[in-house]
């Protein structure tokens, strides 16, 4: 019995909170990667575009609530998803047409790329809260828990609760099926092939026939869906607050880089990496130990390996780490 | 004098960064003051007051400084109702207001250290320091008869600072006490480490729509505790009524004034369709008050009228002045009367940017804030 | 245009703005936004030796500038006698012990290459530098917590700690390039990146060395204080004479004194710059960025070079945190975030013009000038937008309220108006 | 180099080749595409690691040895695929080669300034010379990688001419470089050969062009020697033809019948 | 550590460039649109007309250059190095500005046509550098080689496979790990897999075996055989011209000489000055 109280302890605190988000991660870290991989730079705006894709279904969502639609125990916002994504698509087609075009034209430096996102991500940092502000908002609903660590714990008779919300198992769900789907098209179908072909040697894809400007137009498109998957489920599991996406960012370029750029299956690695080591390495292991060991061998301090102030520190030493080990990535990023 | 029939004050508020979903409440409130002045139309032959608005960013020094300066240099702003974090607080202080002899009240730098800053008699703040409220949690929760608790914190100096004064009050345990990052995707790591270390109750030193929240959502996700304790920052009506489920029957304490003010606030700033019950709205209210009073009181529109003028009407002998009465207030100093302010948070300057004020000890129940007692 | 031309244009570009913001809003905003311009100059020195010049993706700007911002504690600020005396000489044997671990589980790795081992040693180490430390550490921290809990500095001059705080900067450099510089770009990236989070981390949470998140206020200045001279008879007179106020007087005064001493610095670090630039050193470091695999079929020892530019730019970043956190007199943790410490003296090397090192202190000066100056920009903008709209409807209403918002988004437009007319930088390299 | 083995994963690049270059010889290999020519020069020139076996160059060992160490002991190599600096002029690009530049050292820079100009001016005359050798002296202040392919090629061996080296490894020099050119280049090589006493290592598939100049020839093939002699002996070796140099056109006749 | 393999037979060498990679990176503007084509019946099959030009901004390196080669035809231009010899093929493609002179391709003139739809329109071309997918597996090189094809392309691939039995072999392998021989082949059989009807190879036989190289002049003749217009760009140029029907000398990017590949091959000046005696 102290074994599985031990389990359910750890899994409470430790395992799913960390596979959610790490979901949630791999799914942001797929269109930074996707950007990096295809268009050849890092997308400084990639936070913010997520903001503004939640926004776009939040208020769709918010439309539908008002008008009684819904899912029953399943969040509305699934229902408004794809007007999101339409409406971050129509964003970051006209960003293409009106920012990035002309420097591609202009052969610039990807570096200048980045910059360049720089800058669109103040924009649509402000764009965002014009619409709908800096504050928080709410808008799930359905039923928050599959199980609740109360119901659990009521249910089993065991000490300890373990809670699953529904927002979680979603994230995990869909970040499998997004990623089998993608892989699939990069790997076997002729746009992706394609895609992959632009971003290896754009002249020879030229020479090849590929029309440039639709590989850009056909990535932004499954990067707007990828981004406002994220951000919505992001949103949901969480909370919705700009400036949080904003700070996304880095441990969202940090799953993309310690994956290996480039490498959607390494977005999924990356995500789960920054995920655990966030979540697992400060964990204090106090009462798990305590339900393993007997009464005597009990711990009296915390068993922390690391306060918990260090947990972005270890999560980047981590990262630092594996590179270390594995200087471009864990899946050897380098194309898609 | 006719060409000063406008006379500017500057309202330096953090507008984008971490805290920028209170700050346009807050604003809103100093300017319904001023406005309330102006209308009043007994304000120094009727001088203006314009506020002019400026960002602090909450966290980037040197961008609150260059603002601060803009506001006093080009501007020609006459006292500055801000900054609102602590950090920024001090530098725009020590870099701006003092070099150039501007006052400035800050309505919710609450770090202890201010106390003690440098200031030639220039800072004041409307909000309590938190060596106080440290100590009126500690109170409340040796009456409650809880013992031990897990302590969560802001990582700034506001949070570290309430955090080390109700360690320092309280007599129970406190198993461990965790900074959290403001703004942050995800709070599981602290939650986890507080869980293990256990206790009666999570106190919660954090912001309402920061990481203080994240800490509670998170909570109540895993299960880890079912009893909040929270600082002044975590007091909010969102926070209370979406997260009802968690909170029922948490305590928090909350700078206030007992009865009348807050209740002449809470209907002044509906009017003025003012969020009231958002942060710290009642503290910028009374900043931006007392600056005009003080200005009033010195009988000219300077910043040495502020500095001079501000502790003697914020604080007794004199007639009690409460929101919406600034009018009166006016009128009182006119004729040379005097006034001790109290306004939206009972107002009661202690020495030199020290503010005593009290707090008021709520209950969380059915998604709302219950008030228990004043301390 | 030709180049000189235009880089003498655009440089009266920035005086010219400097001196607009001057006139129109007033001498101390000029300065203030010089002072920091100047800093922000040298950051970019710092980061456009490494990047445009060698080739390095450090993004971890904002770790060796807070490192500087650290030496200016370490250095400046004098010695708490009752924290020493709680906990000093054990806290720094807590140090010597740390950085012994590390040491022998390097070697032990260099030499036996046995992974257990080392992490037995590293574990073993790390209980034994807790067990130092922690006592030590909690009794430094009780000392007065709201007032110090710190050990303090070595109470020196403050101008020692711009070299100090390059010495600081560089020291990290050195250990990070040994074990990073051999990362690809975009890894070497977010493993700068990384550090320079740890560092903040370090720099918030070890409260005993830094006063952590609770600031250390007031640190000693080069320069007089202004109500100083606000009380000094003679220099209140002269100000008189000259027809200035004494206070504004004494803040133009303070300012211009750090001006100087900035531009000093600035200017003898970018002739330095200059020099090793245009010389063989300067091209065997463009070969090495051009194409490492090359350079070192030519004899060029790409990874000692890497590391020395690195530690170099580095060096120099922490010059300028040095000089920055003594210019606020305060230091922050919590202010070092990554946007405005890292990617926006990014932006400030690549809107210059990466290579060049006239660009890099143009981008500093001129990002740095929008940076303050796009708030009143932005809302000036939104007064404009608005004024055709009639009072009181809800999308005027709304968008004043939104107006701050405008900051960010016309810092957003200006760059990308900037970087579209100058797609390869102000100043390119050639 | 004895038993020199470099593995890809499974796949054995270079597998088990022992060869000797003697010293002041200008030694030819050739081999079939893939037989680990490059591969071998990369192992021999630091690049890459070998996965076991020794190199040892005048008695010492130099394996695994990197790079640039090698190059200060005297050993250049050349790139099949040329890696020239894409943003510094052609002139700079030779320039930048010769080991030992006082203006290398960041303190000199800035103290030893005139020491530095006198040198630079040496440099340029012998950069400027080796150009005009090149037929590319128009090319100087042009951004070396808005070259021609094969312009880049002659920069590529111009760059080995900047030091005095021990051995020089090219390979393939002469792939996309003109023919009339590529002769004068075979008699530098053999000039440089006999007055500065230069070994070379060349890689070929020209055979007119290794018939000039090369003595003796090692044949390589999956990674291993297949034959070494003169070109007349490789010439007429069998394995060698079938592996490597072929028959000849079989359309050949359809054509000359048109 | 695996960072090491791979970037000797990269295109971009630099170990630090995953930001910088200009590998990828195209000389060619992608954004353009096609501009209109307009009928020009008569002339030979593909012709270059009088074509001057040059990169970008940069001054003209093209010289009233004319390049035409008919159907089932070789032609094969020569000359020094830097002649400009690639520069006329990319101005043949599409992928420089041409400042005037014209491109005429089965009685239409395609000088407005991006490179792209020129391939549409039937051209294939093997550029002398970067000339190959290198992330991407031999097999997917020359699936990209039949990206325009609708059709069933199995067929194609077998033949290539046939021509150069050691991509078969190495089918799985990432193209930029092969050998510059090796790469050269995967090169050819991108382009053949395009089934133009005109190919353009920009030195094909650079770095590859002389037995390869024999079968690769083969496969040429057999190819134009099937009605197929060559254009290629040799320095072989003795093995090349003897198999040309026609041939050019470039000079500073103006045509020096012209003439079948036989008189070419019989001037002794030609011979002496371009083609190593
Ligand atoms: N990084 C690598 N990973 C896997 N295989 C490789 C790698 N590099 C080279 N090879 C393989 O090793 C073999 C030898 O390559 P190498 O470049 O040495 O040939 P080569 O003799 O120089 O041929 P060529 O004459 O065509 O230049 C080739 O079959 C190639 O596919
Ligand atoms: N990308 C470029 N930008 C600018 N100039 C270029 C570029 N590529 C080549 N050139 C210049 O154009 C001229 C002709 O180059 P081109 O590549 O056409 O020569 P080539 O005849 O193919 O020579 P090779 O036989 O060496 O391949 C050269 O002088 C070269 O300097
Ligand atoms: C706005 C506030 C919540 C600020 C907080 N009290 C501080 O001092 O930082
Ligand atoms: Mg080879
Ligand atoms: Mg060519």
């Amino acid at each position: 019995m102290d074994f599985v109280n031990a389990l359910v302890a750890l899994s409470n605190f430790v395992l799913i909170p960390a596979i959610a988000y790490g979901s949630q991660l791999a799914l942001g870290a797929l269109g930074v990667t996707l950007i990096y991989g295809i268009l050849r730079f890092s997308n400084f705006a990639h936070g913010d575009t997520m903001a503004f894709g939640t926004m776009v279904t939040i208020l769709v969502t918010w439309l539908f609530q008002s008008w009684g639609i819904g899912l029953g125990p399943l969040p509305t916002a699934l229902l408004a998803i794809p007007f999101g994504i339409a409406g971050t698509a129509v964003l970051v087609l006209l960003t293409d047409r009106v920012v990035y075009r002309f420097y591609r034209a202009q052969k610039a430096k990807p570096i200048i790329f980045v910059m360049v996102s720089i800058g669109v991500m103040f924009i649509y940092n402000g764009l965002t809260r014009f619409v709908l502000g800096a504050d928080d908002q709410i808008f799930s609903d359905g039923e928050r828990f599959i199980i609740s660590a109360g119901d659990f714990k009521r249910a089993t008779g065991l000490a300890e609760g373990l809670g699953l919300k529904t927002t979680q198992a979603i994230t995990v769900i869909v970040a499998i099926l997004v990623v089998a789907v993608l892989f699939w098209f990069l790997n076997r179908t002729r746009t992706g092939k394609s895609m992959r072909a632009y971003s290896d040697n754009e002249d020879l894809a030229l020479l090849s026939g590929i029309n440039p400007e639709r590989v850009v137009m056909v990535t932004w498109l499954i990067v707007a869906g990828l981004i406002t998957v994220a951000g919505v489920l992001y949103g949901l599991d969480k909370s919705y607050k700009p400036f949080t996406y904003f700070q996304l960012l880095l441990p969202i370029f940090a799953s993309a880089i310690v994956g290996g750029l480039g490498s959607p299956l390494g977005a999924i690695a990356g995500g789960f990496v920054i995920a655990f080591s966030e979540v697992g390495i400060t964990y204090a292991w106090k009462k798990v130990l305590g339900y393993m060991m007997p009464e005597a061998l009990e711990p009296s301090g915390l068993v922390q390996l690391l306060a918990t102030e260090y947990k972005f520190a270890v999560s980047f030493m981590i990262l630092v780490i594996v590179l270390l080990f594995r200087p471009t990535g864990l899946f050897k990023g380098k194309s898609v | 004098e006719s060409h000063m029939s406008e006379v500017k004050i500057g309202i330096i508020l953090g507008f984008t960064g971490p805290i920028e979903s209170i700050t346009p409440a807050m604003a809103d409130s100093a300017e319904l003051a001023l406005t309330e002045v102006n209308d009043s139309g007994m304000f120094l032959d009727g001088i203006k007051l314009v506020p002019v608005r400026a960002d602090s960013t909450c966290v980037d020094a040197a961008a609150a400084t260059a603002a601060a300066e803009r506001l006093v240099t080009s501007e020609g702003v006459v006292a500055i109702m801000g900054a609102d974090c602590s950090g920024v607080t001090g530098a725009v202080l020590s870099n701006v207001a003092v070099p150039n002899g501007i006052p400035m009240v800050s309505p919710s730098a609450t770090s202890p250290a201010l106390s003690t800053a440098e200031d030639n008699g220039l800072f004041f703040r409307t909000a309590p320091s938190d060596a106080r409220q440290g100590a009126v949690i500690a109170e409340i929760l040796k009456e409650k008869g809880i013992s031990s608790v897990a302590v969560t914190y802001t990582n700034n100096d506001y949070g570290k600072g309430l955090a080390d004064a109700f360690a320092e009050n309280f007599d129970g345990e406190v198993t461990l006490s965790a900074p959290h990052d403001d703004g942050k995707a995800d709070y599981s790591a602290e939650i986890g480490a507080l869980a293990s270390a256990g206790g009666d109750a999570l106190a919660v030193f954090g912001y309402t729509d920061q990481g203080g929240k994240g800490m509670i959502q998170a909570s109540y996700d895993t299960g880890a505790f079912d009893m909040y304790i929270m600082g002044d920052g975590m007091y909010g009506d969102t926070l209370f009524s979406e997260q009802s489920d968690a909170l029922e029957g948490s305590i928090g304490t909350s700078p206030w004034a007992q009865g009348e003010g807050a209740e002449m606030f809470d209907k002044v700033a509906g009017d003025a369709g003012i969020d009231a019950a958002s942060s710290y709205t009642r503290e910028s209210y009374d900043a931006a008050a007392l600056i005009a009073l003080a200005m009033a009181k010195g009988g000219e529109a300077t910043s040495e009228a502020v500095a001079a003028n501000l502790m003697d009407v914020a604080n007794a002998p004199g007639e009690p002045i409460l929101p919406g009465e600034l009018g009166k207030a006016l009128e009182i100093l006119k004729d040379g009367g005097d006034i001790d302010y109290v306004g939206a948070s009972g107002v009661e300057l202690i020495g030199e940017g020290e503010a005593a004020g009290s707090y008021r000890y709520y209950t969380v129940t059915d998604g709302a804030a219950e008030t228990v007692e004043f301390k | 245009m030709n180049q000189s031309l235009k880089t003498v244009l655009l440089f009266a570009l920035v005086a010219a703005l400097i001196l607009f913001t001057g006139f129109y809003q007033s001498w101390n905003t000029a300065l203030v936004i010089l002072n920091m311009g100047l800093v922000s100059a040298i950051m970019s020195l710092g980061v456009n030796l490494q990047w445009g010049i060698a080739g390095l993706f450090n993004v971890g700007v904002m770790g060796f500038v807070a490192l500087g911002g650290l030496a200016v504690v370490l250095t400046s600020v004098s010695p708490v006698p009752e924290a020493w005396a709680a906990g000093g000489p054990r806290a720094l044997l807590a140090l010597v012990v740390g950085t012994a671990v590390i040491a022998v589980s390097a070697m032990l790795w260099k030499r036996s290459r046995k992974g257990w081992l080392v992490v037995l040693v590293l574990i073993a180490g790390f209980f034994l530098y807790r067990w130092v430390r922690d006592d030590a550490v909690n009794a430094i921290e009780a000392v007065n917590p709201a007032g110090t809990g710190f050990l303090g500095g070595l109470g020196l001059p403050v101008v020692l700690a711009w070299p100090m705080g390059g010495l600081l900067a560089a020291g990290a450099a050195w250990v990070i390039g040994k074990t990073a510089l051999g990362l690809r770009s975009d890894y070497l990236a977010i493993a700068t990146l990384g550090i320079s989070e740890i560092i903040i981390a370090i720099m918030k949470n070890e409260e005993w060395l830094s006063r952590g998140v609770k600031n250390v206020n007031g640190l000693p200045r080069p320069v007089p204080y202004e109500t100083a001279l606000q009380a000094d008879p003679t220099f209140v007179e002269r100000a008189v004479g000259l027809g200035l106020d004494p206070a504004t007087a004494s803040t133009i005064y303070v300012k211009l004194g750090y001006s100087l001493m900035f531009a000093a610095v600035l200017i003898v670090l970018l002739v330095l710059a200059q020099l090793a630039l245009n010389s063989p050193w300067g091209r065997m470091m463009r070969a090495i960025r051009d194409n490492e695999v090359s350079a070192r079929a030519m004899g060029k020892d790409v990874t000692y070079r890497h590391l020395q530019v690195f530690v170099l730019g580095s060096a120099i970043c922490g010059i300028a945190g040095a000089m920055m956190t003594t210019l606020d007199g305060q230091l922050t943790p919590t202010t070092y975030q990554p946007l405005r410490y890292t990617f926006l003296i990014w932006v400030m090397v690549i809107v210059g013009g990466s290579g060049n090192n006239l660009g890099a202190v143009l981008g500093g000066m001129l990002i740095w000038f929008f940076w303050v100056q796009v708030e009143p920009l932005g809302q000036a903008f939104m007064t404009l937008l608005t004024a055709g709209m009639s009072d009181g409807s809800w999308l005027k209403g709304h968008l004043l309220d939104s107006v701050q918002h405008m900051r960010l988004l016309t810092m957003g437009v200006i760059l990308l108006l900037v970087l579209r007319f100058s797609p390869r930088g102000l100043l390119p390299e050639r | 180099m004895e038993n020199l083995h470099r593995h890809f994963g499974a796949f054995r690049a270079v597998d088990g080749a022992s060869l000797e270059i003697a010293k002041g010889s200008i030694t030819g290999l050739v081999g079939p595409n893939g037989a680990g020519k490059t591969t071998l020069f990369n192992v021999i020139a630091g690049a890459l690691p070998p996965t076991s076996g020794k190199v040892t160059m005048d008695g010492e060992d130099i394996t695994g040895l990197p790079p640039h160490a090698l190059f200060h002991k005297g050993l250049l190599r050349t790139f099949q695929i040329a890696h020239e600096f894409s943003s510094m002029t052609c002139r700079e690009n030779l320039m930048m080669v010769p080991g030992g530049q006082s203006g290398e050292t960041l303190w000199n820079t800035w103290i030893g300034r005139k020491r530095i100009a006198e040198e630079e001016r040496a440099l340029r005359k012998m950069a400027d010379e080796v150009l005009d050798f090149l037929t590319i002296s128009h090319l100087a202040d042009h951004p070396a990688g808005a070259i021609s392919g094969g312009q880049k090629k002659l920069l590529e061996l111009g760059r080995t001419m900047m030091v005095d080296a021990k051995i020089v490894f090219l390979d393939e020099v002469g792939a996309g470089v003109n023919r009339t050119l590529l002769n004068t280049i075979a008699d530098t090589i053999v000039r440089l050969n006999r007055e500065r006493g230069y070994t070379f290592c060349v890689i070929e598939h020209d055979m007119d062009f290794i018939g000039r100049i090369c003595e003796p020839v090692i044949v390589m093939a999956e990674g291993k020697k297949l034959a070494e002699g003169t070109l007349d002996e490789i010439k007429a070796n069998e394995a060698v033809i079938e592996a490597y140099l072929g028959t000849g056109l079989k359309n050949k006749d359809k054509v000359a019948q048109e | 550590m695996s960072g090491e393999d791979g970037f000797y037979h990269d295109d971009r060498g630099n170990h630090d460039a995953s930001i910088t990679r200009r590998g990828g990176e195209g000389t060619v503007d992608p954004t353009r649109r096609s501009g209109a084509v307009s009928d020009a019946p008569g002339g030979p099959f593909l012709i270059g007309d009088s074509m001057t030009g040059g990169y970008g901004k940069g001054p003209d390196i093209l010289h009233d250059c004319t390049i035409a080669v008919d159907k089932g035809e070789i032609a094969v231009i020569v000359g020094p190095n830097g002649a400009g010899k690639s520069t006329a093929m990319k101005a043949v493609f599409g992928m420089l500005d041409v400042r005037s002179g014209a491109v005429r391709l089965d009685g239409h003139d395609i000088t407005q046509l991006t490179p792209q739809d020129r391939v549409a329109r039937g051209m294939g071309f093997v550029p002398q550098t970067s000339n190959i997918f290198t992330s991407m597996t031999v097999e997917e090189n020359l699936e990209m080689g039949a990206f325009i094809r609708t059709d069933d392309y199995r067929g194609t691939m077998e033949q290539v496979y046939e021509l150069f039995p050691i991509l078969h072999e190495k089918r799985r392998q990432p193209a930029g790990e092969l050998s510059g021989g090796q790469r050269q082949q995967v090169a050819v059989g991108r382009a053949l897999m395009t089934k133009p009807t005109v190919l353009m190879l920009d030195e094909p036989t650079a770095g590859v075996s002389p037995i390869v190289m024999d079968e690769l002049f083969d496969r040429i003749i057999e190819v134009a055989r099937t009605g197929i217009s060559i254009l290629m760009v040799e320095q072989n140029a003795r093995q090349a011209l003897e198999i040309a029907d026609k041939g050019y000398v470039l000079v500073q990017g103006a045509n020096a000489y012209t003439g079948t590949g036989r008189e070419l091959l019989s001037d002794p000046e030609v011979r002496k000055s371009f083609l190593g005696g």
